[in-house]
């Protein structure tokens, strides 16, 4: 019997088996299991369990959603200590990983042709074993290198190490922060990313971390500063030399020239020494090596203008909570440590350590190495120094630069192992593949920030022939000793949880899904000796990047590249450039005259013998002379190594750009970046669109008994992220449909992000979805009623009497409806994500948001097992679920009691369109962000 | 009608009566409905034409035919009313298990019924003392025609919902239900058959007594049988594609083997009708008359069968569940006789208990040995005489012994429970046998 | 020649164009047929992969299918207007052309009924468009402008095909006379007995009057139907009131150009030049210039009901229908429609049938266009300008349209060679 | 024409007529046998003996049914926990026995379903008072199982509408 029929039956016998309602006559899936499901398992009925994203390093508590046994729905866990509720379009993608069809399935070894062959556990185990051993004796040396690793695992690793002889190498993540590591390193004796609480700070001053995507933990950042919002008192100023979704979002957002910050970051600290808020004083040495920059000076060297700065040091010597981040692009450049230096002295003076800065509890980075670390590593592999090499979840042949030559360097290994579950470039690379259980399918544990431990359990038995790292290393130990396996790696950690928590953490750990334990506040002093020497040998500017730049910035689809592969996430667009397939060159309009490229046109970019062919793509907002790509858009640039703090820099220099005049298929799915003065987005600029005609209607009322669903979107708190986008899609079973069908404009997402382009370079985000509306458009010209109002205010399509006259989408004013031009697919197994409460919808049909219906019904259905009404906060819809800023309120809004009532009924709430009439249901908050109009917001 | 909220429950005997008084009615009624209708019908175009082309034989053919179909009055009560009485006291009796279709609906079915066969007796009548008639009386044969055929129609509809048994609690909330496509088709199926075998009977009947002028004759025949055969012709070939929206519309319950070998036995009827009809073309003696009419009844005989066949399937878990029940009451004269009454006579405590355990527990449970579940003298005294601790247990069972399968939630009402939980505690302590 | 020569004279004439088919017919009619293979191919095709191959797309759902759906219902409307309404008028003129401009009324029409079907998504669901009793108690929604377009639709071809047959039941009669074995017996069945006695005359005649009555408030009522399917809507650039009269105009319009490209090359291969003559045809110029002169004023109402509405939405969408992607699509219709037909208030061109020819067939590519500029550039920038997109045909659309002319053609070729061509009892009546 | 070349003609077209009609009548049957109203089973289960004689309640084995959409089917265990004992010399029973010990599932053929898109939930029905029975006739008296209710869209609503249960396509359409 093949392992997966096994695990088939395994599935089937436990009685966690698929049991639709409907069934066909072909399958059989009415079925006498041998033995009764699990505990409070009932079939056809969802259920949840606690595990922990593994997509990024960030580490988002996860409550796995289930039907029949089959994973279909990621949500974050309300309390969870990083994510609280929220998760991003990343997390969501995940399940893709789980279910995607191209998954590594059993253990491959390359035979002598260089293909791979599907090979046994027991067979690539021992060969394993023996490698080392024979490595050993040949005087190599086996080495471990693995992409970020926390909790027990680490530990294991390094059992497993001491153990056979392994050398551990240092942990190698392309964002590893190392700049901002080393600079706390020097001044607090803290090699570490400290906890940053933005929720208590009343000014924020980012410069370059790019906290709402990519850096370090952004839905736990996200989170935060929706808290620090939604408080009111606050203002947040975002300083960066590129265009991120970050920048966009901040109440202001200075352009910096690239490599300029630390001329701000001195200003700045100056300003605060001079006039406060002082805590904590400077040696003088330090002072006097401070550079002195004047208001006019900083402000052309920054390229900020003088009022702005002078407002911006008003605003940080005035608050009284003022907290400063440094990272990200502002960090990873020659002068990227002089940046998070200066923001690490301003968090010192401004007395924020301990308090909004917290080492006690730090992000736990300390055991990252940087790409130092991987040259050397480089260089040994070269020198043929390595026996064994694992590779575990990390891919350096794609993010390390050309010049590394790691994809030579790795063959040269005599046993390259790589654990993995794509197949990506250094697995391709690898001898042996052993590949790995999805975190859905493992045991485990991480540790993403000191002191909380967030529980990865396993939401059903591995689909393909895979184990999970703790097994893998428990039995190759077994195997080396020749014992076997003393335990799984399940006893193995609970082992550990009893060690680390007692009986009873251990216990609230697997019902929570995390434990935080309460730390000791840290204490740190500023090493004042080595800040005033570091301060006298460097300076804050020199050394810049030469223009035109290109930056090479991380992506909130992708992160640092490790995303690409999930089909989904290029299904989503972009939220700035709202391109989704494809790559692409960011270049601000007056470049782009500058250089006569129309948009999308094709050119190539090169720096020195490097040379890339991207699209180009017009963006207001960004520097002239700079060019913004993804990190992961162009293949191996040739980046350098700063050499204090080993971070790779991510600008290339002085590049020349050449036009082809061809332009490319990149499928742009936003019509217009403008708003064409439509007041979407009401704006005092825009004409008042907002007040009723006060027509009489031809038809009947509708009539609303108990329930009346409305959502509420608060457009100051949504920053484009796109999670409730992705969370939409899986939720109702959208279908990815690809590149071709983009071009065409047939995106199916039934939420998207329309971002529009001010004419003051803001961006302002509106997520669009079917506005339920009142007097709807698209009801009264369906022939057929397969659109039609219910009696609870949704605005209901039924799929299968819909005879697709596309009627009702040409009559929608908010175009939300969604045509099925073509019998959709799912690659198996994705189709093991479907929802099974909705029907996948046939070719020819509209199909579009309905307040995720199939959540309300089964609200309904509990709350009709009690005899009451749906209580408010019971049922929300997925895009709210996922919202990690919570600026979706979804609620019944004949219930004067609700959140959705109350925020329906604020003096910013409007509708859109609403000359139009059309009565919807969905009401924006708008507004400025955070501007000081804001009222009060539960 | 107020007595019918006292009748018995059904037994199987209800339905079997139900089965072979339909096909009585059926037998007779139809039949007779048929000419009468096929037959007035024909009288009246006849009488059109007659006038129109200005021919007195369509008027002689006319009278000819009214005499022939309407016998007499006493052939009017005893094929046309009291198959219609039974019937209706029959189908009351039937959807009264579920749904007491308004008696004023069946005495309107019934009085238009009478007016129809009232009107036409008086066209019949009319049309008896005079060759031509007066615009008048042939408006009296139409509206008692047309009286007919709604009663005839309504007669079909409710006879359709015979075979959609699912649909007779529908029928209590809502007097729509009582229209479906399956009554329609069958109306129209019957219809058909009317028509075909006025047609065979014409042949058969009709032309033969020569009473007018003798010289005519031979055309007057002619013009009969070209009538007779054309029509039954027609109505022969459109007869089995409403037999087939018959089988597209009856539920698939009512549908099996039998139904279909019917239906295949009519259509080949019906083409034996037709080939017969070719064949016999009027050459010798008589013409095919005879032997169109007792293809006709072979017909007839058949779509019986098959109406028969599909209430049996719609029928037939309801019969076999009542024949269980009286082979229960059989099995067990004493204790059965009157199956309301122990639970409301059984007042005090352990009786109204024992009856309960009897009737839910009993199957699974016995005092002394394992059956489905634990031996009771083993379990009860785990509950050291505490009522409230076992009723609960009842209400919400859970798995204690491993050894036997998990007791279902029973969802009895609270004062069973009460008596069942006082039932087995006593039991088990006064020795543990029932 | 006296009278009796003459009649006989016409029935000859007319039925003679009823012989055997020569090789140039054939050919034309070998393409017609196999253009309508391609479309029936085609149209297999999508049903089995999805519209996706079909260029229409988000937002702009309708295109080209539309298009030829509003385009052959307007070319059905002159052959009801030429046939009934100057009928109702006694225009004399009318009995050269009713004929064949009903032929061509009831084969647009028949051509205008596929296209509903062929943009259905789920075309195999198109009963559902239908009311008909079930237990599920579910209806149409009368609601819906399609719902009537159903109705519209189908009453209008029901009376088109009435019409039209009613008014051959003579001929038939006639033909029956000149033919010989199984045809004489078609011909003789759909005479439905005539003998042409003084009672059927006069039956015959009130039935034809009351026909024609009946027809003629279809003319206005069917487009105006028609146009609803998008002044009933919310888009900007659709939902106007001048619509229905627009429209009207426009069929009309649209049609009396087809029945001039029709008649000419009809009157010469048929050699009716006799009974067609130009005296006609600027009867027929003249109608079309009129309409011309209305559908232009449309235009210019449309622009400036945008303009002085001030609603930004209105004021784009037509600004964008001048100026934006489908700016030369907009300036065909210009020239074709308004300008091109203003030549007609010269009256050697009016009779001149060669350049009426040319301006016809200018006029059908005009007005498919309009339809085409209506349809598309209102989706294309409606109220989102996120959502704003355009549209391409795709070579299905493009082959399913030639196939409708295919279809069109097959049906009037053998209309040709099958009915006689021309009304022989009318002409003989204006003899 | 003559009489007699037209007449075998019209006998044909007559016969041929039939034919056609009797071949649909064929179709109609083919249809239906393959409809499955009372598909053979795995293990001839007699609903007769365990409703009817036992009086076993029907959530005794389909324990989901008041509980979740689906009334389920029970688990072996379940079926085994009589059948340890009672008439386990029967053909079936041995047939259970075997599928138990070899620890493979048995796998029912579905006498009632539901297309996709149809959101169907047996606990709301049971727990408003719908008997078992008026959708799935008698089991009792079924020795195998047949499908009684129609489950079309007009045989919900008709019912639905009876009982005054909710209209609204989103209550069974997902």
């Amino acid at each position: 019997m093949k392992r997966r029929d096994f695990l088939r039956v395994l599935g089937i016998l436990s009685g966690s088996t698929l049991l639709s309602s409907c069934g066909s006559r072909k399958t059989k899936d009415f079925v006498s299991s041998v033995l009764p499901p699990e505990e409070g398992v009932i079939p056809g009925e969802a259920y949840f369990s606690p595990s922990t994203c593994a997509e990024c390093p960030a580490g988002c508590g996860l409550s796995v959603k289930r039907r029949e046994g089959w994973p279909i729905k990621l949500e974050g866990v309300p309390g969870h200590p990083i994510n609280d509720g929220g998760l991003c379009i990343r997390g969501q993608s995940s399940l893709t990983r789980l279910y995607h069809p191209k998954r590594v399935e059993a253990p491959m070894l390359r035979n002598g042709d260089g293909k791979f062959q599907a090979v046994s556990w027991e067979k690539a185990l021992s060969l394993v074993s023996e490698s080392l051993a024979g490595s050993r004796d040949a005087g190599r040396k086996n080495l471990f290198l693995s992409g970020r690793t926390t909790g027990s695992l680490s530990l294991l690793i390094d059992a497993f190490c001491g153990k056979l002889g392994v050398e551990r190498l240092p942990e190698f993540e392309v964002y590893s922060h190392s700049a901002v590591a080393e600079a706390n390193g020097l001044l607090f004796g803290e090699r570490d990313i400290p906890h940053y609480r933005i929720e208590n700070a009343d000014f924020l001053l980012t410069v370059g971390a790019d906290i709402l995507a990519t850096h370090v933990s952004p839905v736990s950042y996200t989170r935060k500063l929706s808290r620090a919002r939604i408080r009111g008192d606050f203002r947040w100023i975002h300083a960066e030399p590129h265009l991120s979704l970050t920048g966009v979002n901040a109440d202001r957002r200075f352009v910096v020239f690239p490599g300029r910050e630390a001329v701000l970051l001195a200003y700045l600290l100056r300003q605060v020494l001079e006039r406060g808020p002082r805590r904590h004083g400077l040696p003088r040495e330090a002072v006097n090596a401070l550079p002195r920059f004047s208001v006019e000076n900083a402000s052309e060297k920054t390229g900020i203008p003088a009022e702005e700065l002078a407002e911006l040091s008003n605003r940080v010597t005035k608050a009284r909570f003022p907290l400063v981040i440094a990272g990200g692009i502002s960090t990873s450049h020659r002068r990227g440590l002089e940046v998070a230096v200066l923001a690490g002295m301003i968090q010192w003076v401004t007395g924020q350590i301990p308090g909004l800065v917290d080492f006690a509890r730090n992000e736990k980075y300390g055991g990252t190495g940087t790409f130092r670390d991987m040259e050397a590593l480089s260089a040994r592999l070269s020198r043929g120094e390595a026996g064994v090499l694992f590779l575990s979840r990390t891919n350096p042949v794609f993010s390390l630069p050309a010049g590394f030559a790691f994809r030579e360097n790795v063959r040269k290994a005599k046993l390259s192992v790589a654990f993995g579950d794509l197949l990506d470039e250094t697995i391709k690379e690898a001898d042996l593949i052993l590949p790995l259980s999805h975190s859905l399918e493992s045991w485990g544990d991480v540790e993403p920030r000191r002191g909380v431990v967030s529980l990865v359990k396993p939401a059903l038995a591995s689909l393909h022939d895979t184990l999970s790292e703790g097994d893998m290393l428990l039995r190759l130990m077994g195997a080396v000793s020749g014992e076997g396996p003393a335990t799984g790696y399940r006893e193995y950690l609970f082992a550990e949880w009893t060690k680390r928590f007692g009986e009873k953490g251990k216990d609230a750990l697997l019902r929570d899904g995390f434990v935080e334990e309460s730390l000791p506040e840290k204490r740190v002093t500023l090493n004042g000796g080595k800040a005033s020497a570091f301060l006298k040998e460097t300076a804050a500017e020199g050394g810049e990047p030469k223009a035109p730049v290109l930056v090479l910035a991380p992506s909130l689809r992708t992160f640092d590249g490790r995303s690409r592969g999930l089909p989904l996430l290029s299904e989503v667009p972009d939220p700035l450039t709202t391109i989704s397939y494809g790559r692409w060159l960011s270049v601000s309009p007056g470049t782009a005259k500058a250089l006569g490229v129309k948009d999308r046109e094709e050119a190539t970019v090169s720096s020195g013998d490097w040379s890339q062919v991207l699209p180009m793509k017009i963006q207001p907002g960004l520097a002239e002379g700079v060019f913004v790509a993804g990190r992961d858009f162009v293949d191996s640039p040739p980046l350098r190594t700063e050499e204090r703090t080993g971070e790779a820099t991510w600008y290339l220099e002085g590049i020349r750009i050449e036009k082809s005049g061809k332009v490319a298929a990149i499928p742009v799915l936003s019509g217009s970046p403008s708003q064409q003065g439509r007041g979407l987005i009401p704006d005092p600029s825009h004409k008042d669109e907002r007040h009723h005609h006060g027509k009489e209607s031809l038809y009947p009322e509708h009539e609303h008994k108990e329930y009346r669903w409305a959502m509420a979107i608060d457009l100051a708190l949504c920053n484009g992220c796109s999670a409730c986008v992705a969370a939409c899609y899986i939720e109702n079973n959208v279908p990815v449909v690809g590149k071709k069908d983009h071009l065409k404009g047939r995106e199916m997402s039934w939420l998207r992000i329309e971002p529009f382009y001010g004419e003051a370079g803001n961006v302002d985000f509106l997520p669009m979805l079917c506005q339920q509306c009142h007097s709807a458009p698209c009801e009264t010209v369906c022939p057929v009623y397969a659109a039609y109002h219910n009696p609870e205010g949704l605005n209901v399509q039924v799929y299968n009497r819909c005879v697709g006259t596309r009627y009702c989408s040409n009559n929608c004013p908010y175009k939300v409806r969604r045509f099925n031009w073509f019998w959709h697919l799912w690659k198996k197994p994705l189709d093991r994500m479907h929802n099974p409460d909705l029907e996948v919808r046939a070719a020819g049909v509209m199909e579009k948001c309905t307040f995720c219906v199939q959540r309300i019904r089964a609200a309904k259905d509990r709350a009709k097992d009690d005899s009451r009404k749906v209580r408010d906060g019971e049922v929300t819809t997925a895009c709210a679920q996922s919202c990690p800023t919570g600026a979706i309120t979804f609620g019944n809004l004949l219930d004067t009691e609700s959140k959705v009532y109350r925020l329906a009924h604020l003096t910013r709430a409007y509708r859109v369109f609403e000359g139009l009439g059309t009565n919807p249901s969905v009401y924006y908050l708008g507004g400025a962000k955070g501007g000081p109009e804001r009222e009060g917001h539960g | 009608m107020a007595s019918w909220g006292n009748l018995q429950p059904l037994s199987s005997e209800f339905y079997s009566l139900l089965r072979h008084g339909l096909f009585l009615v059926l037998f007779f009624h139809l039949p007779f409905l048929g000419f009468l209708i096929g037959g007035s019908a024909l009288s009246l175009l006849l009488n059109f034409l007659g006038k129109e082309k200005r021919d007195s034989s369509y008027l002689r053919f006319s009278q000819e035919l009214m005499r022939t179909v309407l016998m007499s009055k006493s052939a009017l009560f005893i094929f046309g009313l009291v198959p219609l009485l039974l019937v209706w006291f029959v189908f009351a009796r039937v959807l009264f298990d579920a749904s007491p279709l308004p008696w004023p609906f069946w005495a309107g079915i019934l009085g238009v019924l009478l007016s129809g066969f009232a009107l036409l007796s008086l066209y019949r009548s009319a049309r008896g003392r005079a060759m031509d008639l007066s615009p008048m009386t042939a408006a009296t044969g139409a509206a008692g025609l047309l009286a007919l055929i709604l009663a005839f129609f309504l007669f079909s509809a409710g006879y359709g919902i015979l075979f959609n048994p699912g649909k007779l609690p529908l029928l209590q909330k809502q007097i729509r239900f009582f229209l479906s496509w399956n009554g329609v088709v069958k109306f129209l199926l019957f219809l058909a058959f009317f028509f075909g075998m006025t047609g065979g009977a014409i042949l058969l009947l009709c032309g033969r007594t020569a009473e007018g002028g003798e010289g005519t004759g031979a055309e007057y025949r002619g013009l009969v049988h070209r009538f007779g055969g054309n029509l039954t012709l027609l109505a022969t070939l459109v007869l089995p594609v409403f037999l087939l929206f018959d089988l597209v519309t009856l539920p698939e319950i009512a549908l099996s083997a039998e139904v279909f070998v019917s239906s295949a036995v009519v259509l080949l009827l019906s083409l034996a009708v037709c080939l017969t009809l070719f064949l016999f073309d009027g050459k010798g003696e008589g013409g095919p008359g005879a032997r169109v009419v007792f293809l006709f009844v072979l017909i007839f005989l058949a779509i019986l069968l098959h109406d028969d066949a599909a209430v049996g399937n719609a029928y037939q878990d309801r019969i076999a569940f009542l024949a269980m029940q009286e082979a229960a009451v059989e099995a067990e004269p004493g204790k059965e006789a009157r199956p309301e009454e122990p639970a409301a006579a059984a007042q005090t405590g352990t009786d109204a208990g024992k009856v309960v355990f009897e009737k839910v527990c009993a199957g699974c449970h016995r005092f002394d040995i394992r059956v489905v579940g634990p031996p009771l003298n083993e379990v009860v005294p785990k509950y050291g005489g505490d009522a409230e601790k076992l009723k609960a247990f009842l209400r919400e069972p859970v798995k204690v012994n491993p050894d036997y399968p998990s007791m279902p939630r029973l969802g009895l009402p609270e004062e069973e429970i009460d008596a069942v939980a006082r039932y087995l505690i006593e039991t088990v302590k006064t020795g543990g046998s029932p | 020649m006296d009278k009796p020569d003459k009649l006989a004279q016409v029935e000859q004439d007319v039925l003679s164009a009823m012989k055997k088919p020569g090789l140039g017919y054939l050919a034309a009619l070998g393409c017609s047929a196999t253009l309508f293979l391609t479309l029936l191919g085609l149209w297999g095709y999508q049903i089995h992969t999805g519209m996706g191959v079909a260029g229409i797309t988000h937002p702009v759902g309708w295109g080209v299918y539309i298009t030829n759906f509003v385009f052959w219902v307007g070319i059905a409307h002159s052959g009801t207007l030429i046939s009934a309404v100057l009928y109702l008028f006694r225009a004399r003129f009318r009995t050269s052309f009713n004929r064949p401009a009903e032929a061509m009324t009831v084969f647009a029409l028949l051509v205008a009924g596929l296209f509903p079907l062929i943009h259905l998504g789920r075309t195999w669901k198109f009963y559902y468009l239908f009311p008909y009793p079930t237990q599920r108690m579910l209806w149409v929604n009368f609601r819906s402008p399609l719902i009537w377009d159903v109705f519209a639709v189908s009453t209008y071809l029901t009376v088109s095909v009435v019409f039209f047959y009613v008014g051959l039941i003579p001929d038939f009669a006639i033909a029956r006379r000149y033919k010989e074995g199984l045809a004489k017996r078609i011909y003789g069945f759909f005479s439905l007995g005539w003998t042409g006695t003084r009672r059927q005359w006069k039956n015959y005649n009130q039935l034809y009057l009351f026909l024609a009555a009946f027809a003629t408030p279809l003319v206005a009522s069917v487009h105006s139907v028609v146009s609803w399917d998008f002044a009933m809507s919310i888009i900007p650039g659709w939902h106007t009131t001048i619509f229905a009269p627009y429209f009207v105009a426009g069929a009309i319009f649209s049609g009396t150009a087809m029945v001039i490209t029709l008649v000419v090359p009809m009157r010469k291969i048929l050699a009716l030049g006799r009974y067609i003559t130009d005296d006609h045809f600027e009867s027929i110029a003249k109608i079309l210039l009129f309409t011309s002169l209305i559908v232009t004023y449309s235009y210019v109402v449309e622009f400036g009901l945008a303009w002085y509405s001030g609603n930004p939405f209105e004021m784009e969408t037509f600004r964008y229908r001048a100026l934006g992607d489908y700016t030369v699509m907009f300036w065909i219709m210009i020239f074709c429609n308004s300008l091109a037909p203003l030549t007609l208030f010269v009256r050697s061109l009016r009779r001149n049938v060669k350049y009426l020819f040319v301006l016809s067939l200018f006029v059908n590519v005009g007005m498919w266009v309009e339809r085409f500029v209506i349809i598309v550039t209102s989706l294309a920038r409606d109220f989102d300008p996120y959502a704003w997109g355009t549209y391409t045909p795709s070579i299905v659309e493009v082959g399913i349209t030639l196939g409708s002319f295919g279809l069109f053609f097959t049906a009037y070729l053998l209309f040709l060679k099958t009915l006689p061509v021309l009304s022989i009892t009318e002409i003989k009546e204006h003899l | 024409m003559t009489r007699s070349v037209r007449k075998p003609a019209i006998l044909l077209a007559v016969t041929a007529y039939f034919g056609v009609l009797l071949l649909i009548a064929a179709g109609l049957w083919v249809s239906w046998q393959r409809a499955g109203i009372a598909p053979d089973q795995p293990i001839a289960f007699p609903h007769t003996i365990h409703v009817s004689k036992l009086n076993l309640p029907c959530n005794f084995c389909h324990i989901y049914v008041d509980r979740s959409r689906h009334a389920g089917a029970p688990s072996l265990t379940t079926c085994m926990s009589c059948h340890r004992a009672i008439a386990t010399d029967r053909e079936e029973i041995k047939k259970l026995t075997r599928h138990y010990e070899e620890k493979r599932p048995v796998e029912w053929n579905r006498v009632y379903f539901l297309p996709e898109h149809v959101y169907f939930s047996h606990k709301r029905h049971v727990k408003a008072g719908v008997d078992c029975s008026e959708c799935h006739g008698k089991v009792g008296t079924m020795k195998k199982i047949r499908r009684v209710g129609a489950l079309t869209m007009g045989w919900c609503v008709s019912c639905h509408r009876a009982r005054g249960a909710p209209l609204d396509c989103t209550t069974c359409h997902k």
